[in-house]
């Protein structure tokens, strides 16, 4: 159920890049496939009443190892959403330029190549 | 082995450092670039023949069988792969010394190339799914940089489509990912395996989708190729030859293949999905490219075609199949490469790609028009050049595997090959004198030697398939994709 | 308290429905940023205060670029779609994929029972159970992030490093000039 | 847009120029105590970060870039990811049996845990991840935001 929401979450950002015209709504919809994904990845590691991977002096570490959320997908996430940063900025950049050749957003007006 | 980090270590470190000292010095920047790639080769050189070796970051070395750290691991087609990658990068960088002239911003146009070569190497290397992923992105990311270097019109528009395609299969790879994580707990491709032991869920048909069509996109097999004769024929040229040439061959195939061999092991499904794959690619993309009247978008589609026959080879999971597959992917990188540093001399020549305006160059560009012949004659298969016989023994290794129609599609393709690229030749530098003829002149120095090197490298790479060249170099990287799930125990060491 | 996180993900899929459909443009860029803080709620739900933190800054600084890119052009409206056919084609294939995955993610294991509980060699269960003693961080996630697995850490600093200095190279202005001119050098901000 | 070159009013510059160095303090916090709490190197990057942008929306444009020129910035930049790759290679030499990315101060010299000093090359290498991030978004926030697009007509294309 959680996982088909965020499989839905993913194929709506997946629509908006292979329907719209619009660079900037591509864009969006690209953000929204990695926030999709974000947040699966994270999902895969939690446990129910789990706490956070931190350990502090007052716990016994056995506890710990049973209570804790899987603290892997974490790191992996914190990657992602850098990753994806540096992808954001580099689309947007090089849409402005479109924008300055072209004077439009509007992906129609923009086509010279054949594909 | 102290060496193998640093197959990544040092393009980075040159990455990093070329931006601050190569504003002020441009000619520091094309030593310090040129030093790099040609050390990184002389390194790849060093390691062929020997045997698998795993290398742990950080020394975390496997706690109880568990594999807790990053792993590098270093085997028969990591070495291959390698070997291409610098072996085609230093020489491209070579070129690139002059040829790049036309641009501005040279240390950041080695900065980007650089940061490619160790995301490629990277991939080459790693053992663990997400690093892959992430030296993925580095590659991915930089190539994006890297088409619109030029910023012009089409420059740019190619590169957003490349971008946003190249994007969205990044992040079925990283879903694919997750999912494998979700299922097995771990990220190491050998653990994968081991827990997957060959034993299919509908789950694991689902990722082996999403990684097909991730890898797919990235290596412009059919249905996904619709980036590929844009991207690659806006890039400056050097990067055009980088891109045919390894890019889509690092980030597409050899990914795809490790995957789907070493990790999930190679069912009849998917041997017969690679193999429509790669007949369909191989098909299309020679039908377009005999249409085209721009040299660069040409090569563009006949890329799309000879990826069409590794694929086609690997698909076929035989030791001879697989073997011939690497064998004309690394043909091809050199010839690939060849022929766009061509095409890039032949712009950088006469101002002009279109060829209704080219035409009769041969007196004019002499050295461009040698190598282009012995380029094109090598991809459309002429005897004794190297693609012959890469791709006849493809051809053998689907007759062996009694896939008789597909054999008959790749040797007609083949034939088709050799008509396009003789009318490429007769229209670019034989035949009348077009209107760009008068102005034409030759190349400068540092674009010839790289060029002629590629054509030398052509003749002489038929002899890879020499007995004890193909004991050293083909066999042990065949094997290891061949023998696909012994790969969890041989680097786990169980 | 499931539950709870589930109607999150209905409201960032609401959210990004809105997103992608509406036709002015502040509220486009305003509604993905409410995905974007979804995200960031189902983190702190489920326990990764860590990672949090980055998305947080990094979600005001996407919202910040993006309304930049269209509002000093001035647009304010999009226009539609692409061609109808294709617009079907795609909300068919979308369709099949979507109901071959809930078929098939029956055999993820549930949520909220991660795998690391039934695997017993699972890299996770050594990284809680030796973490601090091997690295001396307590925080378990910095621990795999920049020891057990700092190679990657190092791909993604690299990443950020990529794209910044491919942005700047597609931002300059000038980007051709005669082999024989010298370099120029210039920052276009 | 003029607030962008010239800045805010006078009362956000004064309020912005109380909150940033909060700001600044609580960023280097998360980065030092990375390793003990939640933040590390990137958290503590982008609250860095952050107080440069405030610094440059409440005084405008030209005070940030004599503050922190785009050229610094970049520099900066190559420095943050060249440290964490030497902190990297640093780690082969360490000793016999080192490798890329050995934790050689945690292993020869283990502190007390939940000290700052516990956690060997971890600190050093989220100080090295925060320089970078910070220049990082720093250098993206000033180009794709203050960047002047301007639509110019076919046929004046340089």
């Amino acid at each position: 159920m959680h996982y088909a929401l965020c499989l839905a979450l993913f194929l709506v950002g997946l629509y908006g890049v292979m329907v719209k015209r619009n660079l900037i709504k591509i864009v969006i919809g690209l953000i929204i496939m990695e926030s999709a994904v974000n947040i699966f990845i994270v999902m895969i590691g939690y446990r129910k009443d789990g706490i956070a991977p931190i350990m502090s002096k007052v716990m016994d570490p056995s506890v710990f190892l049973a209570r804790s959320v899987d603290p892997v997908p974490q790191a992996l996430v914190l990657t992602a959403i850098v990753i994806g940063l540096g992808v954001t900025a580099m689309t947007v950049a090089i849409a402005l330029r479109l924008y300055e050749k072209y004077g439009t957003y509007d992906i129609k007006e923009i086509r010279n190549l054949k594909g | 082995m102290q060496i193998i980090p640093l197959f990544v270590a040092i393009p980075l470190g040159a990455a990093f450092f070329i931006p601050m000292v190569g504003r002020k010095n441009p000619r520091l920047s094309d030593t310090l670039a040129n030093f790099t790639t040609l050390a990184l080769f002389i390194m790849a050189l060093s390691v062929i023949g020997k045997a698998t070796e795993v290398y742990w970051m950080g020394g975390w070395v496997p706690r109880l069988g568990i594999p807790i750290g990053i792993n590098l691991v270093l085997d028969g087609v990591s070495i291959f792969m390698l070997v291409t990658i610098t072996l085609i990068s230093f020489l491209v960088t070579l070129y690139s010394i002059q040829y790049m002239d036309k641009f501005t911003s040279k240390a950041r146009f080695y900065s980007l190339f650089l940061l490619m070569v160790a995301g490629m190497n990277g991939v080459a290397l790693t053992g663990d799914l997400f690093n892959l992923y992430v030296f993925l992105e580095i590659a991915s990311i930089s190539s994006y940089a890297l088409v619109a270097f030029g910023g012009q019109h089409e420059e740019l528009e190619a590169s957003f489509k490349y971008l946003v395609l190249g994007s969205v299969a990044s992040t079925l790879i990283l879903l694919g990912i997750a999912i494998t994580y979700a299922m097995t707990g771990t990220l190491n491709m050998a653990q994968v395996s081991t827990v997957i032991g060959g034993n299919f869920q509908p789950i694991h048909l689902f990722t082996i989708a999403l990684f097909i069509a991730g890898f797919g996109l990235k290596a412009a097999l059919v249905p996904f190729h619709a980036w590929l004769p844009d991207a690659h024929p806006s890039a400056p040229a050097p990067i055009s030859a980088m891109l045919s040439g390894v890019l889509i061959k690092t980030l597409g195939v050899y990914a795809l293949a490790r995957v789907l061999l070493n990790i999930f092991g190679m069912t009849p499904l998917t041997s017969y999905m690679l193999l429509i794959l790669g007949t369909i690619s191989m098909v299309v993309g020679v039908l377009l490219c005999m249409g085209q009247d721009d040299l660069k978008r040409f090569l563009a589609y006949s890329s799309i075609s000879q990826i069409g026959y590794i694929v086609l080879g690997f698909g076929l999971g035989t030791r001879l199949g697989i073997a011939a597959a690497l064998f004309h992917l690394i043909n091809h990188a050199v010839f690939k490469s060849l022929l766009f540093l061509n095409s890039g001399a032949v712009e950088y020549g006469t101002g002009t790609r279109d060829l209704n305006k080219l035409g009769g160059l041969k007196d004019k560009m002499p050295v461009t028009t040698a190598t282009s012949i012995i380029g094109s004659m090598s991809i459309a298969g002429i005897p004794p050049l190297s693609g012959f016989w890469s791709k006849l023994f493809i051809i053998i290794a689907c007759v062996q595997a009694e896939r008789y129609g597909f054999a008959a599609w790749a040797a007609g393709v083949s034939v088709l090959t050799l008509a396009a690229y003789l009318r490429l030749l007769r229209r670019t530098f034989y035949g009348e004198p077009g209107e760009a003829q008068p102005a034409a002149k030759e190349v400068p120095i540092s674009m010839k030697l790289s060029m002629v090197a590629l054509a030398a490298l052509c003749v002489a790479m038929g002899l890879l398939w020499m007995p004890s060249a193909q004991r050293t170099f083909l066999i042990p990287a065949a094997r290891v994709l061949q023998e696909g799930l012994t790969y969890a125990s041989s680097v786990l060491g169980m | 308290m499931l539950e709870l996180m589930g109607l999150l993900l209905i409201f960032m899929v609401i959210a990004a429905i809105v997103a992608i459909e509406t036709r002015d443009l502040l509220a486009a860029v305003i509604s993905v940023t409410a995905v974007g803080f979804g995200v960031i709620i189902g983190f702190f739900y489920m326990r990764a205060p860590d990672v949090a933190i980055v998305p947080i800054v990094v979600e005001v600084l996407i919202l910040v670029i993006l309304i930049r890119a269209t509002l000093r052009v001035g647009l304010k409206t999009f226009v539609g779609n692409r061609a109808f056919f294709g617009m079907m084609v795609s909300i068919a294939m979308l369709m099949v994929l979507f109901l071959a995955a809930i078929r098939v993610f029956n055999d993820l294991p549930a949520f909220g029972e991660p795998i690391m509980t039934k695997m017993i060699d699972a890299p996770s269960r050594v990284y809680l159970a030796n973490g601090l003693h091997d690295t001396g961080a307590a925080n378990i996630v910095t621990a795999v992030l920049l020891d057990y697995r700092a190679y990657d850490t190092l791909g993604e600093a690299t990443v950020l490093f990529a794209s910044i200095i491919g942005a700047i190279t597609i931002i300059r202005k000038k980007a051709r000039k005669k082999p024989s001119e010298p370099e120029v050098e210039e920052w276009t901000v | 847009m003029d607030s962008v070159t010239k800045g805010m009013t006078p009362i956000v510059q004064t309020v912005s120029g109380w909150v940033k160095g909060f700001i600044l303090v609580f960023g280097i916090y998360l980065v030092l105590y990375g390793h003990l709490t939640p933040g590390g190197g990137f958290g503590g990057g982008v609250v860095v970060a952050m107080a440069l942008v405030l610094l440059v929306l409440a005084h405008g444009k030209e005070e940030g870039l004599k503050r922190m020129p785009m050229h610094v910035a970049g520099e900066l930049d190559s420095v943050g990811a060249l440290m964490f790759l030497v902190i990297a290679i640093l780690g082969m030499f360490a000793g016999l049996g080192g490798s890329f990315f050995n934790n050689f101060i945690a292993k020869a010299y283990p502190g007390e845990p939940y000290t700052l000093l516990s956690a060997g090359t971890i600190p050093l290498a989220n100080i090295a991840i925060a320089l970078k991030v910070a220049s990082s978004l720093f250098v993206v926030f000033m180009m794709l935001v203050l960047l002047r697009v301007v639509y110019t007509e076919p046929g004046k294309d340089s």
